[in-house]
Formats: structure tokens, C-alpha cells, sequence
């Protein structure tokens, strides 16, 4: 069936890139939404089972996979809208919605695959493919960052490549040469603990370039910031979540051998490390959509400092990431929108947004209150459940620390936020601002309510999903 | 009710003591005793007329003062028998209803918006408020030594004995009639004897203040006197009967008003700015006070 | 129950409706609303209060677990607080906010706010889960920031609401590492859980775990030294919401811990020592900075921190009472701290609400630019001069009745005991009493420069009298002080279940088994005889004026002939002796320039008055912080090799540390064996 | 044999820390392919010929022929200056290069795993850390393409450490190889050489935070 589902995309992909009628491309991109929904509904039903031999439709999988379906469908939305403004050229229209399909799908099917090896080569797809949204621009930043995402992440897949011949090193012994994460997890008590250790090593590395953690979290600040938003929006949130499976899945290998406790120190020391560099930034940055672009660092520290703690850390961690994906694509859609009426991205030329265009303001308000993890946003929910691991892990003084950078976040993200909404501008005369359409803002508000809807109020399904995709790890 | 009587007696002659013994004391004959009386049955005869800045404030607030002082008087107990008005706790009533009428005082001065009146209102509020511990603390610690919360029991069970007692009886007296002074504010806080315009307080904030409320407020400031000097009285005599109690009141009565003359005619006002230290100086008495019962209580561990 | 789930659904029919509305709508739906949600709390609150207390468990979702709502007398009496001062507050509101009617979004932005927070203070009030109550209590932060910004233009404000929701989350911080504490050794969300672990908790340790939630609830209550965000974040407001601010929001801080001290067994004569001393210094602290203030409602709101520091000492004599098994001192320190909750909403609101007039008319708030509205706007006037005469604790009014209460706590504590405890009633009663003339000297200032004398400044044309729809709130809270003044023990009988929530005892008021209350009788008939007095006087006065005659004149200058409106008394030259004297412990920034030659040139003076307690404690920590943040911002410094660099780094690192880690021990070793 | 060869190998490293000239590198980059080429014939003899050809394919075609022709192309059409232009003299990179080798030596010697051949191991990391310290130390941005080049024979190096065992990690390698050469040599040739038309890597800083 993914075999379907990918030579389907890769069909209307191809089509995609060589059409230019604009009836022609926009009907193939509703098509493909369909076809994702169809693949996520039959993933669903197949829920458990493997496929083609390196896919499974395990619960993690399927879990992130609805998640990227759910940001899909808007982000192709707003994608039309922002073409739409922009009144772009054919072929270039037609590039950037061939390679947005071809993100979601290589996303998606490295959600579902169980080779360590498979969900590599889809990341390397997803870069490819990015690198197409960042240079979508055409201009001198957009080739800076182009160049930059692509030089970072090739060094990363490269550090993950080794990270695998390393496993491969450990698995050497153990006669078998099968690197599908089962197969692994079969043998984790024989695997080799050096080859191991560093096959952990390279492997975390190379991922926290798409994760955006430190050490390799540059490159996706640049790229979110010189892509279109929509497209942003995609590398913000599910993109993120591709690195965190690579890492996710693989902790649970390492989790279950005696390297457990080095593994938790080095994650650990990343994701304070990256909470810690997102409080710098957040201070520091004026330009919003890179402000947004931190903000997902720290909520990446945060989750992983969840894995880090175990225990019920893990539970919070899967819905921090699966909300993270909601609230952040919502804020990036909504960057949309604002950069229609200020035509500027630094924030001392936007200001009073709330008088130009009061839904966007609501959006932005209410994506800030979520983002800040402040009740009833469901992000409170998953950082409350992270702090109460910590705090099981005896963790108290990092606690303690972790607090107030997070208070710090909260103010240096608040006082901008609120300059644009409320402050006005000087020097920027309203005569010709676009009238927004509100309606434009209503997937952001559902993805919203949806964030405060799982966080508040977990549905049965919801919460099992989330306990399964756990399940394999030491509690 | 015995003791409103005595007090509004007292208060007849009152200020008239002072001032025969101020002008005794500076060589001349002086009105009789009963002058100023005369003079405030004078007051309330005449018309009178208001500066056109000012408000109803100015005209209610004469009223209110001369109100919150009869309603201090009622609380005033003497020897056995209660004041009008006598529950755990009522001196702070007593405090507080007067604290009400010099809130009226000053803002009936501010009403007036002349600088001269501002000056005085201000000092006012400031000197009653550093008056107001040492009055507390001293009451506080009377009512620890007596162990009861109202004027008349504390009095009544107060036991002069120890020399220690007597001591604090004389501390409690000294403080009681600086109290009464700054109050009233007479030497050596303020020279009520100079011309008008001079005298920094309390005759101050009254320069616009004419007929019936200068009646009042005059009035009330005898009243006040007595009632000062009724506490002071309170303090030695006790539960004694009353062939003997009332005769002591009169003669205490008449000894505090020669006492406040002599200081007017042999003191100097002090300097504005040195009264703070002396009124704050009556809080640390009040303090030795409050140690001294401690050691009667035998509390020094 | 049904109840209940009416109660929660109405903010959010609200939350769906006003967007949609006009301004006028807008504000009758809000109010409408909020009349309902009133009502429903207050019925039970009412029923509560007479007796009985209501315990459910709502079932929750998967996060939070089993929501108990828990009712009792406590709770009661601030749920009839809140509703109170929400209801003048939303009547208030609607008339001033007319002004802005304008500014539509911003206003069901406001609206919505208002209706969201009634509802999640009552909420606070209720729940007992800890994780709901958690989110309850920041929604409260979040709804009075969107409150306080209202006049959303100005950065001054945003900068004041800003300040005021991270303070607002440092309290959070507080409260979510006491439950944290709590549901990592009981494991359950339920407040009773509490209870059952710190009794388990050696004396100690249990005042830690206090500690934890007093410093959250002193955040939001405003103590002394957590006060710093009240006098900005009250002048932003407007004005219906600065009162409702001091009346309500920050007196959820008084209620949280009394709560606590419900909840948490530990060692009450400790606490209570350490909450009398923070609030003696609280109060003290709070006035004296109030006198100098020269913006109107930032001296309002110094006096706010002044009278939460008179509520914490009651709350302070009645915990060391439960420590000292005192029964009277329970019960006058808990009924003195919750009549005086009752009496500062009152008279604080009213206050600002007067305030709010006096800007409206006048568009400023400084005090030494106003001066003899009382000919423009009696009625605000009068109504200003009783919330001034009430808060400073003056008869007939209702602060009185509280601070009296109060006194004779002190008083029975003072009655005996060890030397430690008798010096500490002794300067407590000191600290009162300063207090107590403090705010005399403060508000004969405010209301004598405000509204007496002559103009110290040209108003606008259009100063006059509001309407008396805007008025109304103003007379109703006069009302009700007027009422706890002349006839407390109705109230106090009110306060009987609450405060044998602490005694223990139920009915302690009942034949009054301890004389805790006996004096108020007797007060209650002193206050009427003093008005009647008042009035007897005033009419014999009218008798005898009545033929005299009464000619009005300017004010007797001494001889000077020429006198000018510049020639009064300021506010500064008010208190100019007193900021002389406390000069140590004020911070005043004086700017001026002094005469100088036989024809002077024109010279000004400006003072500026600041918080040393800001200056010493917040400024430095925000200042380091914002240095040394600054210093890691050359990471991402745009260069590729640096960021491929710091993978190398990464990598190397990680790779080194067990190696290197290793040869300490070894070297330790070695050193060990030398 | 293959010992000689790595050796070789490594010593192409020394020899690359110390050139001045882009052209050099270039040079040094299709000598690697050669070297790697011989490595695989004698390293892969006994996989599946048609794997084995691929393989040898890719490295004497692609690593040897093609990657070092399309450089010295870029370098002519951008008109490129010949040299390097280090941060650092070729001194100190070389005495850092041979650290580098020395660090991996012990590693290398510290790892008890018999399965390993531990030549393999130390080229390839020491090529590794030696291209990342290419890229972080030149001033060029080409030669931040030639340090990932070298990268890669490492990375292949390394691959072929375990080849025997799974042929299909290899692959994957060259595939990486393939891939990410031509993704950033693509990127190289289309646009940053007319866009930036110095190409010095100061000019590809503006995005940043200070």
C-alpha cells in the first residue's frame, strides 16, 4: 500500500512539475490531499501491521501521520492563497507545489518506516525537497539559506550515514545483518556497546539538524526564515517531527540496554543546551518569523528533555510534539496574513495589527498563549507532565532553571508579540493596507482548538495511540 | 456620666487657669477665669463670614471636630465609675474618633487654599500621626499590667505600689500631657501666644474660621484639655470613693493647668523642625513604659 | 451540579456572542451574563454561608483526573466578595468605557476578558484539584492582563502588563513547584492530598513546602517585596478595572492562603510570626510610599499593598493563635483579615472608581495638577472623601469596624504570654497604628489637593460632574459601606462559618463563649451617637446663624493682597516634612534649578518618586540578566563553518568527557595514593 | 596490499593540508577516487560482480573523473583566484592534521572489536574529521564542496570497512554520494557563482542574529 501511496505522489508530482495549466495544477494538489487523507484512513485500518517490508503502521507512525495530514490540508490551502497574492509565474508555481508534495510525502513515509537505513534516504528526500521551497524566492537571502540548509543537512545525513555503519559495526557480531528497528530491538542486549554508543552519537547528531536541536539547529532557523510560510510552517512543525521519530525510534533501542543512562545524559545535555540558545535568540531576534522559528527550538529542547527524563516524560514528549505541530504551523500560517498588511518581517516596522485585521490578531494572540504553554492551551498540559518527570528524576535545581528560561521565553516572546499587536508602528502610514479576509483564519483557529481540544480533553483513541507508541520503552 | 459632668466642669476653667497663670507668671493681673468662656459665648452670637474658595467641607468640619471630641469625652471614665460609653477596647475608640475630627480639621484648612493654612494642616497630620504610638503603647501597656482592654478597668486595677509603678505612673503622666500638648498644640510644640499668622499649627488652620465654628473649635480645644487631664487624673486615683475622688480631680485638674501655664510662660517653642524628635521622643518613653511593665510583670527572662 | 455546568457554559456563550455585537450590546450581554453567573454563585456561596457545604466530583478528562468542587464557608464568603465588586465593576465599566466606544474590537476583546476572569476566580474559589486549579489561576493572570491593556496604544502600557503577567507566571512558578512537591510524593491531584502529606511532614520541612505556596499567593497578593508590578499595572488600567484589581484579583492571594493554611498542617506559630512580620512591613511599607506618589491612582494603588498588609496581620495573629491554641485570637485575627478582604473591596474600588470620574473629566491623574473639583463634581467628590475616610480606618465607617477587630487581637495577644510574643504584639500594634496615621496624612493630601482649594492648573472646559449612571456603582458601594460601618454584627454573623473553619469549633459566635465581638455592640451605638451628634450640632449651628449675618470674603491672606492659586499648598509641600524626615527610606528623584540673582529667571522643580525595593531587587537581577544573555548571541553568527563547527564540537565532546572523566578518577587516584 | 593503498590515502590528506592551489585539491580528489577504486577491487573482490561494477563504476567514473572535471569547470567559469586562502597556515593544519591522524590511531587502538580492521577505521575517521576541518578552516566556499568530497571517500572509506557484510550500506553510500554532490554542486553551479560573483564566504553571512 505504500508502495501505492508513494508511486501515486511521485506520479502527480511529476505530472505536477510539468503542468502549467493553473485549473491542471490545483486540481492535482486537491488531488493529492485526497490521496494523503485516503493513505492516513488506510494506514489507520492497517494500523499494526507491516508493509512492503520496511514500512509499519505502528501507532508512533500512524499517530505523527494523521498530525501531517492534518497540517497538510491547510498548509496546501494557504500555499493556493499565498500564489495566489504573489501572482507567481507558472513554472514556478508549479515547482514549489511538486516539491510541497513531495516534502509530505517523503515526510509521512519516514514516519512509517521501521530501517533505520529507509527513514534516512526519505530524509534525504525531504532535504532535496526543501532546499526546492527555500529558493522558491529567487533572491540572495533565499540562496544564502538554500545553501546553508543544504550544506548542514547533507553533513548530517552523512553524520547519520556513518551513525548507521556504526550500527551496523555493533550488529556485526551478532551475526545478523538486518538493521529494521525490530530486528535491533531484538538484539539490543548483544549489540556492541562502543560501536553502539557511537552509532548513537552520529546518528543524534546527524537528525538534530531536521529536529532543530543544538548541536546542528542553525540551519533550519535560516531556512524557515527565506521559505514561503506555508512551507515553513511544514518544516517547523512535521518536518521537526521526521528528526524526532529518527531519534525517538532509536532511543528506544538504546533505552533498552545498558547504555540507557549515557544516552539520557547526552540528550539531556542537547535540549538544555538548545532551551538554553532559544532563551538567547528569543531575546535577541526582531525578525518574527525567525522569533517563531526559535520558539520551535525550545519547544524541542523541551520535549526532548521529556525523553530525557523518562517515566511520564515520554507521554508528554509524543503530545508536546503532536501540539507543537498544530500551534507552530498556525503561527506560521498567520505570518501570511501579517506580512500582507506590513509588507515587512522585522518587528519594529509591524505594530497594532489587532486595528488592521482583529481575527489575525486573535490568531497571533491566542498562538502566543499556546506557545507560551499558557493554560488552556494544551502545551500547559505536556510541559506540566514534563516538569512533574523532571521532578520524579529528582531533577529539581534543572528544574528550577529550566523554569525561568522558560519565563524568560515567555517575556521576550510576549513583548514583541504584543508590540505587534497593539503598539503601532511609527512611521507606517495605514492608507493602503489590504482588507484580510477573516475566514483565511479559520484552519488556524481549528488547529488551535484542536491543540487546547487533545491537551485539555484527550479523547480514548488519542491517549492509547500515544501509551502504545511508549510502550516499548523501559518505564 | 459622672464624668462627663466633672469634665465640662473642668473645662470651664481650664484654659482660664492657663492663662491667669501665664499672665501671673509674666507680671500682670490677667482676665478672670471664666474669660474665655465669655469669649466663646461671644463667638456664637456673631455672624459669620467665609472665604469664597472654600466648600461645605469648611463649614461641616467645625461641627465634626467639635462632635469627635464630644464623643471622646464620653468614653473618658472616673475612678469607679464608667464613661457614658465603656467597652474592651475603647480608648482605641477613643483614638480614632478624635483622629476623625482632625481629619476634618486639615481638610477643612486645604478648603481655604491659602498657603498659610496648608503649612498648618500638614504639620497637623504629621504630628498627630508620630503622636499616636506613644498614646497606643502606653495604653497597650497598661492594659497588660491591669489585664483588661477597656479605660475603666485599666484604671481601675491599676495597683500604684512598687516604685517601679510610680515611675511608670510618672512617665505615663509626663507622656499623657505632651500628648495633650501636642493635641492641643501648645508650648512647647506651638505658640498659640503670638499673633496668628505666626503660630505654625493649630491656630493657623484656623484663620478663616469665624462666629460659631470658631466657637466650637474653641470650645472643643477645652474640652480637650479636660479630658487629657481627666486621663491624667484616672491614673492615680483609682477606685478611691468618691468624697475623696473628686476633690483630687479638681486639684490634678488645676495642677495640670498651672503646669501648662508655667511651661507657655518659661519655655521657648521649639524649632518646627526638632519637634519630630521630641514627639518621637515620647514613643521611647512610652517604650520604657511598656519595659518597666514588663519587669513588674517579671517577663525579663 | 446542574448549576455548575450552567455556570461554566455562560462565559462561553458570552466568549461566542459579543464578537458579533455592537458596543451597547456588547455591554448589556456582559452584563446580563454576568448577573446570571452572580447570581448562581452567590446563591450558593449564600447557602454555604448559612451552614451547609457542598462537596461533588466532577469526573475531569484523562489529564486532570477527578475534578472534586469542594464549597465551603471560606470559599462563600470570596465568592460573594468577587461577585460584588464584579457586578459595580461591570456597571462601572459599562458607563466608562462609553467613552472608548470607538474602539469596538478592543472593547468585546474587554468584555470577553471580564466575563472569562468572574467566572475563573469563582472557579479558583471551588476547585480543589490542583492541576485545574493550576490553569484556572493563570487564566485569571492572562484575562487581567487583556484587562489591564486596554489602552492598548500606549507601549507604557503594554510595558506595565507585560511586567504584570511575568510576575503573575513567577507566581505560577511557585505554585506548580508546591503541587509539584505534593503529586510526586501522594501522587493524587486532590487537595486533601495535601493535607494528609504535610501531616505527615516534620514541622520543618512543612514550612518549605508553605513557603512555596505563600511566596506564589504573596506574588499575586502583592506583599512587600513581590509589590512592584502594582503601581504600574493600576494607573494603566482603566479605571473599573484597577478597582476590581485591588478589590478582588489580588485578594485571590489573600484567599489562596488562607486556603493553605486550611490545607497545610504545620507549625502555625512560626508561620504565623513570619506572615505578621512581612505584612507589619508590608503595610508600613506600602503607606509610605503611597504619600509620595504623585499620579493618583499609583498612590491607590500603594495602598492596596498598605491594606493587604493589614488583612496578613490578622492572618498572621489568627495562625499564631491556631499555633498558641488561642481560640479568641483565632477567631478575632480570621474575622478581622476576611471583614477587612470585605471592607478593601469596598472602599477601594470606590475609590478607584471616583478616580476614574476625576480622570474622565479632568484627563489627568496628577494630583498636583488638579485641585477644588469639589465645586465641579461634588458627588465624586463626596463619595471620594468617604473612601478616603473609610480606608483610613476612621468611624463611622467600615474600615473601622476592621481595624478595630484587628486591635483587639493584638490586644488579647498582648494580654500575656512570653516576652518574645508580647514585644511582637507590641510592635505590630505600633506598626497599626503607624499605618493608621500614615494613611491620614496620605489622604488628607489626595482628597484636600484634589478637590479643595482653588485650581492648581487650568482643567479642561468640559470638567464637570459624569452622569449618574456612572455614579450609581459609586453609591452602591457607599451602601454597603455604610452598612458593614453602622451594623457589623450583621456582617460578622455572616463571617461565624468561615471562621470556625479555623476554631475548629462550629457556631463561634453563639452566646459569644469567647468575648471576642461583645465591644461591637457597644461600638455600633457610639458610631450612631456620633452621627447624631454630628447632625444635632450641625442644626443648632443652622439655629443659630439662621438671623446672623454670613458674607463671604476672600481667604484672609495675612495682609498680602495679591494672593494667586500658585500661592496653596501642593502635595508636595504637604508631605515635604514627612519626605524629609523618611528621606532614608524613600527614593525621591528631585530635578531642580533655585533662584538665582535680583531678577530671577524662570526655574522649575520635578520630583519623581521610585521603589527602592524595585531598584535593589528587580532592577540588578534584569540587568545581569540581559548582560549575560547578550554574550552567547555570537553563536549564530551567519557563518557556515562555525556551524558545522559546533557538530565537530558536539561530537568530540561527548566523545571526550568519559575518556577525560576517566582519567580524573585515575589522577585522583593517584593523588590518593601519594 | 589495501594497507598500502589507505596509507597512501592518508597521506594524500597530509599533502592536501598543505596545498595552496584549488587546482591542487581538484588534483588530490580524483587521486583519492583512483586510490579508493583499487581499495574496492581488492577490499569487495568476493560480493556479486554486478555490485562490485557498480561500485568500481561509481568510484573510478564519478569520485575520480567526473566530481574533479565539473570543479576545475566551476572554477574556470566563475573565474575563481587559484588559491586557497586558509585561515590558518599550512603549518598548523598540517601538525593539526596529523593530531587528528595520532587521535584516531588511539582510538582506534582503545576499541576492542576484532571484527574491525583498524586501518580502515582510522582513514576514514581521519578523513572525516580532516574534511570538517577543511570546510571550518578555508576561506573559499568551493572548498567547503572539496572538504564534503573528502568527507565522503571517508565516509566511503569507512563503508567499506563492513562491505563484505552488507553490500546494500555501500550502495547506499554511493547513492549519499551521488545525491548530495550533485544537489550542492548543482546549487554551486547554477546560482552562487553568478550571484556572488567573489565568492568568499563572508558574503553568504547575512543571515544571522547580531
Amino acid at each position: 500500500m505504500v508502495i501505492t501511496y508513494l508511486s501515486g505522489s511521485v506520479a502527480v508530482v511529476l505530472t505536477l512539475f510539468l503542468s502549467r495549466s493553473k485549473k491542471l495544477v490545483y486540481s492535482l494538489l486537491s488531488l493529492f490531499l485526497v490521496w494523503q487523507v485516503w493513505f492516513t484512513v488506510q494506514a489507520c485500518i492497517h494500523a499494526g501491521t507491516t508493509d512492503a517490508v520496511y514500512f509499519t503502521f505502528d501507532s508512533l507512525g500512524i499517530l505523527l501521520l494523521i498530525t501531517l495530514t492534518i497540517v497538510a490540508i491547510p498548509a496546501a490551502l494557504h500555499s493556493y492563497i499565498y500564489i495566489e497574492n504573489h501572482a507567481e509565474p507558472p513554472h514556478s508555481r508549479s515547482l514549489y507545489l511538486a516539491s510541497l508534495i513531495l516534502l509530505i510525502t517523503a515526510i509521512g513515509a519516514g514516519y512509517l518506516s521501521n530501517h533505520i537505513a529507509v527513514t534516512w534516504i526519505f530524509t534525504e528526500i525531504t532535504t532535496l525537497s526543501a532546499s526546492a521551497l527555500i529558493y522558491h524566492h529567487r533572491n540572495k537571502l533565499a540562496l544564502e539559506g538554500t545553501w546553508k540548509y543544504v550544506f548542514i543537512c547533507a553533513i548530517s545525513i552523512t553524520f547519520i550515514f556513518i551513525g548507521i555503519l556504526f550500527l551496523s559495526l555493533s550488529l556485526q557480531h551478532t551475526g545478523s545483518d538486518d538493521l529494521s528497528f525490530t530486528n535491533l530491538l531484538l538484539r539490543s542486549k548483544e549489540l556492541n556497546p562502543i560501536w553502539l554508543r557511537m552509532a548513537f552519537l552520529f546518528i543524534f547528531t546527524g537528525f538534530t539538524a531536521k529536529l532543530g536541536l543544538v548541536p546542528m539547529f542553525t540551519a533550519g532557523i535560516d531556512a524557515k526564515d527565506t521559505a514561503p510560510a506555508p512551507a515553513g510552517a511544514l518544516m517547523a512543525s512535521v518536518l521537526m517531527n521526521l528528526g524526532f521519530v529518527g531519534i525517538f525510534r532509536f532511543y528506544i533501542i538504546i533505552a533498552n540496554t545498558p547504555l540507557l543512562h549515557w544516552a539520557r545524559l547526552v540528550v539531556g545535555a542537547a535540549a538544555f543546551l538548545s532551551l538554553f540558545v532559544a532563551t538567547v535568540y528569543m531575546l535577541k531576534v526582531k525578525n518574527i518569523k525567525r522569533m517563531f522559528a526559535y520558539s520551535g527550538i525550545e519547544h524541542m529542547g523541551i520535549v526532548m528533555i521529556g525523553v530525557a527524563a523518562g517515566g511520564i516524560g515520554y507521554y508528554a514528549a509524543i503530545l508536546h510534539i503532536v501540539l507543537h505541530a498544530f500551534v507552530k504551523s498556525s503561527l506560521f500560517f498567520q505570518y501570511n496574513q501579517l506580512y500582507r498588511v506590513f509588507q515587512s518581517k522585522s518587528i519594529n516596522h509591524i505594530g497594532n495589527y489587532f486595528k488592521y485585521n482583529p481575527t489575525g490578531a486573535m490568531v497571533l494572540l491566542l498562538g502566543f498563549i499556546s506557545s507560551a504553554a499558557m493554560p488552556p492551551s494544551g502545551l500547559f498540559v505536556s510541559e506540566f507532565l514534563i516538569f512533574k518527570a523532571m521532578f520524579d528524576a529528582r531533577q529539581i535545581y534543572l528544574l528550577i532553571i529550566v523554569l525561568l528560561l522558560l519565563t524568560m521565553i515567555i517575556w521576550a516572546f510576549g513583548k514583541n508579540i504584543f508590540k505587534v499587536l497593539f503598539v503601532p508602528a511609527e512611521g507606517f502610514d495605514d492608507s493602503m493596507v489590504v482588507r484580510t479576509n477573516p475566514w483565511e483564519s479559520l484552519s488556524q483557529f481549528i488547529l488551535l482548538a484542536l491543540a487546547v481540544y487533545l491537551g485539555l480533553n484527550p479523547p480514548p483513541a488519542f491517549v492509547d495511540l500515544i501509551k502504545e507508541s511508549i510502550i516499548l520503552l523501559p518505564h | 456620666m459622672l464624668s462627663v459632668l466633672l469634665i465640662i466642669m473642668a473645662a470651664l476653667f481650664f484654659t482660664g487657669i492657663v492663662i491667669r497663670t501665664k499672665s501671673l507668671a509674666s507680671g500682670r493681673k490677667g482676665p478672670g477665669l471664666l474669660q474665655p468662656i465669655w469669649d466663646v459665648i461671644r463667638l456664637f452670637r456673631k455672624g459669620a463670614v467665609y472665604s469664597e474658595t472654600t466648600s461645605f467641607i469648611f463649614q461641616l468640619a467645625p461641627t465634626v471636630y467639635f462632635a469627635s471630641i464630644v464623643m471622646a469625652m464620653l468614653v473618658v471614665p472616673f475612678g469607679k465609675s464608667q464613661g457614658l460609653l465603656s467597652f474592651n477596647g475603647d480608648f482605641i475608640f477613643f483614638a480614632y474618633v478624635l483622629a476623625l475630627g482632625k481629619f476634618f480639621n486639615i481638610i477643612s484648612a486645604l478648603d481655604t487654599g491659602s498657603s498659610f493654612e496648608g503649612m498648618g494642616a500638614s504639620r497637623e497630620a504629621l504630628y498627630s500621626m508620630f503622636a499616636e504610638p506613644a498614646f497606643f503603647i502606653l495604653m497597650g501597656s497598661l492594659s497588660l499590667l491591669s489585664g483588661h482592654t477597656s479605660f475603666q478597668e485599666i484604671f481601675a486595677f491599676l495597683h500604684i505600689g512598687s516604685q517601679i509603678s510610680y515611675a511608670l505612673a510618672a512617665l505615663a503622666t509626663f507622656v499623657l500631657l505632651m500628648i495633650a500638648m501636642i493635641e492641643s498644640s501648645r508650648m512647647p510644640i506651638d505658640d498659640p501666644k503670638t499673633h496668628l499668622e505666626l503660630t505654625m499649627i493649630h491656630e493657623v488652620m484656623i484663620l478663616d474660621n469665624s462666629g460659631f465654628d470658631l466657637g466650637l473649635i474653641f470650645t472643643a480645644g477645652y474640652l480637650k484639655f479636660a479630658i487629657y487631664g481627666a486621663l491624667i487624673v484616672n491614673l492615680f486615683i483609682g477606685v478611691i470613693p468618691y468624697q475623696y475622688a473628686i476633690p483630687a480631680f479638681f486639684a490634678i485638674q488645676f495642677l495640670t493647668a498651672m503646669t501648662i501655664g508655667l511651661i507657655e510662660s518659661f519655655m521657648a517653642r521649639f524649632r518646627m523642625s526638632h519637634n519630630p524628635q521630641f514627639i518621637v521622643v515620647l514613643t521611647s518613653v512610652s517604650l520604657l513604659i511598656f519595659f518597666g511593665v514588663l519587669l513588674i510583670l517579671q517577663k525579663f527572662i | 451540579m446542574n448549576l455548575i455546568y450552567l455556570f461554566a457554559l455562560i462565559p462561553f456563550a458570552g466568549l461566542l456572542l459579543i464578537p458579533f455585537l455592537r458596543v451597547k450590546g456588547q455591554g448589556l450581554l456582559t452584563l446580563g451574563l454576568l448577573t446570571i453567573n452572580a447570581s448562581i454563585s452567590g446563591f450558593l456561596a449564600i447557602q454555604v454561608l448559612t451552614g451547609e457545604s457542598i462537596n461533588l466530583i466532577l469526573p475531569g478528562s484523562y489529564v486532570t483526573g477527578p475534578i472534586p468542587i469542594r464549597i465551603d464557608a471560606l470559599s462563600g464568603w470570596f465568592m460573594l466578595i468577587i461577585n460584588l465588586i464584579f457586578l459595580t465593576g461591570g456597571l462601572y465599566g459599562f458607563s466608562y468605557l462609553k467613552a472608548y466606544r470607538l474602539r469596538r474590537n478592543s472593547i468585546s476583546l474587554h468584555f470577553a476578558a471580564f466575563l472569562l476572569q468572574h467566572a475563573s476566580l469563582i472557579a479558583i474559589c471551588v476547585i480543589q484539584n490542583s492541576f485545574v486549579f493550576l490553569i484556572f489561576w493563570e487564566i485569571v493572570a492572562l484575562t487581567s492582563f487583556l484587562l489591564i491593556i486596554f489602552e492598548n496604544e500606549n507601549p507604557v502600557t503594554i510595558k506595565a502588563g507585560i511586567n504584570y503577567l511575568i510576575q503573575a507566571h513567577f507566581s505560577i512558578i511557585f505554585l506548580m513547584i508546591g503541587f509539584l512537591w505534593v503529586i510526586n510524593k501522594t501522587g493524587s491531584y486532590d487537595f486533601q492530598a495535601i493535607t494528609s502529606y504535610s501531616a505527615s511532614l516534620p514541622g520543618s520541612v512543612s514550612i518549605v513546602l508553605f513557603t512555596c505556596f505563600f511566596i506564589a499567593f504573596a506574588l499575586k497578593a502583592g506583599f512587600v517585596p513581590f509589590h512592584t508590578w502594582l503601581p504600574y499595572a493600576h494607573p494603566a488600567a482603566p479605571s473599573h478595572i484597577s478597582g476590581m484589581m485591588s478589590g478582588v484579583v489580588i485578594k485571590i492571594g489573600i484567599f489562596g492562603m488562607m486556603r493553605m493554611l486550611l490545607l497545610i498542617k504545620t507549625d502555625f506559630l512560626t508561620v504565623g510570626y513570619l506572615i505578621l512580620t512581612i505584612s507589619v512591613l508590608t503595610g508600613l511599607y506600602g503607606v509610605m510610599l503611597a504619600i509620595i506618589q504623585h499620579n493618583l491612582k499609583r498612590l491607590l494603588a500603594y495602598h492596596s499593598v498598605e491594606n493587604i498588609g493589614i488583612i496578613g496581620i490578622g492572618i498572621g495573629i489568627g495562625s499564631i493563635g491556631i499555633g498558641s491554641g488561642n481560640v479568641t485570637m483565632i477567631t478575632l485575627g480570621f474575622a478581622g483579615a476576611l471583614l477587612h478582604t470585605l471592607n478593601h473591596a469596598l472602599f477601594k474600588s470606590l475609590l478607584f472608581y471616583t478616580a476614574g470620574n476625576v480622570y474622565q473629566s479632568t484627563h489627568t491623574m496628577e494630583i498636583e495638577k488638579l485641585g477644588g473639583l469639589i465645586r465641579k463634581m461634588p458627588q465624586t467628590a463626596i463619595l471620594f472623601l468617604i473612601g478616603a475616610i473609610a480606608i483610613c480606618g476612621i468611624p463611622p465607617f467600615n474600615g473601622f469596624i476592621s481595624e478595630f477587630i484587628i486591635y483587639t487581637g493584638l490586644y488579647k495577644w498582648l494580654s500575656g504570654g512570653t516576652m518574645f510574643s508580647l514585644l511582637a504584639a507590641i510592635f505590630s500594634t505600633v506598626g497599626l497604628v503607624a499605618i493608621g496615621g500614615l494613611a491620614m496624612i496620605c489622604f488628607t493630601k489626595a482628597f484636600g489637593i484634589i478637590f479643595l482649594g482653588t485650581e492648581r492648573h487650568s482643567l479642561p472646559v468640559s470638567c464637570k460632574e459624569v452622569r449618574f449612571i456612572q455614579l450609581l456603582p459609586g453609591y452602591i458601594l457607599t451602601g454597603f459601606i455604610m452598612l458593614v460601618g453602622l451594623f457589623p454584627l450583621m456582617f460578622i454573623r455572616l463571617l461565624d462559618q468561615p471562621v470556625s473553619l479555623y476554631t475548629g469549633t462550629s457556631h463561634v459566635f453563639d452566646g459569644l463563649q469567647n468575648h471576642a465581638f461583645e465591644a461591637l455592640q457597644p461600638i455600633t451605638i457610639a458610631t450612631w451617637i456620633l452621627i447624631a451628634l454630628i447632625l444635632f450640632i450641625f442644626l443648632v449651628r443652622k439655629y443659630f446663624l439662621r438671623h446672623q449675618v454670613v458674607e463671604t470674603g476672600p481667604t484672609w491672606g495675612c495682609g498680602y493682597v495679591a494672593p494667586t492659586f500658585k500661592q496653596q499648598y501642593t502635595a508636595s509641600s504637604f508631605v515635604r516634612s514627612y519626605s524629609k524626615l523618611f528621606a532614608p527610606a524613600l527614593l525621591v528623584k528631585k530635578e531642580e534649578e533655585l533662584l538665582e540673582g535680583i531678577f530671577p529667571e524662570k526655574v522649575k522643580y520635578s520630583s519623581h518618586a521610585y521603589d527602592k525595593v524595585e531598584r535593589w531587587l528587580i532592577d540588578p537581577v534584569l540587568k545581569f540578566n540581559k548582560n549575560f544573555m547578550a554574550r552567547f548571541v555570537f553563536l549564530n553568527n551567519g557563518k557556515l563553518q562555525f556551524y558545522i563547527l559546533y557538530g565537530i564540537i558536539f561530537v568530540l565532546t561527548v566523545l571526550s568527557i568519559p575518556v577525560l572523566y576517566r582519567n580524573i578518577l585515575s589522577f585522583i587516584e593517584i593523588l590518593k595514593f601519594l | 596490499m589495501i594497507h598500502v593503498l589507505l596509507i597512501i590515502f592518508i597521506i594524500t590528506l597530509f599533502y592536501m593540508a598543505i596545498a595552496n592551489r584549488l587546482m591542487t585539491y581538484i588534483n588530490v580528489l580524483a587521486l583519492q577516487g583512483v586510490l579508493l577504486f583499487f581499495v574496492v577491487f581488492i577490499q569487495l573482490i568476493e560480493i556479486n560482480p554486478v555490485n562490485l561494477a557498480f561500485i568500481l563504476l561509481e568510484t573510478i567514473v564519478f569520485k575520480s573523473v567526473a566530481v574533479p572535471v565539473f570543479l576545475s569547470y566551476l572554477l574556470k567559469r566563475n573565474n575563481i583566484t587559484r588559491e586557497a586562502e586558509p585561515f590558518l597556515p599550512n603549518f598548523v593544519s598540517l601538525v593539526i592534521t596529523t593530531g587528528i591522524v595520532v587521535v584516531n590511531i588511539l582510538i582506534a587502538n582503545a576499541i576492542k572489536d576484532d571484527h574491525l580492521d583498524k586501518i580502515f577505521f582510522v582513514v576514514a575517521l581521519s578523513t572525516l574529521f580532516f574534511g570538517l576541518y577543511l570546510i571550518a578552516t578555508r576561506r573559499k566556499i568551493i572548498t567547503h564542496v572539496m572538504g564534503y568530497m573528502v568527507i565522503e571517500n571517508g565516509v566511503f572509506v569507512l563503508s567499506l570497512a563492513i562491505g563484505n557484510e552488507m553490500p546494500l550500506l555501500v550502495n547506499l553510500g554511493i547513492m549519499l554520494d551521488i545525491f548530495a554532490s550533485v544537489l550542492i554542486l548543482g546549487i554551486f553551479m547554477n546560482k552562487i557563482g553568478d550571484v556572488f560573483k567573489d565568492v568568499d564566504v563572508d558574503q553568504l553571512s547575512n543571515l544571522k542574529d547580531y
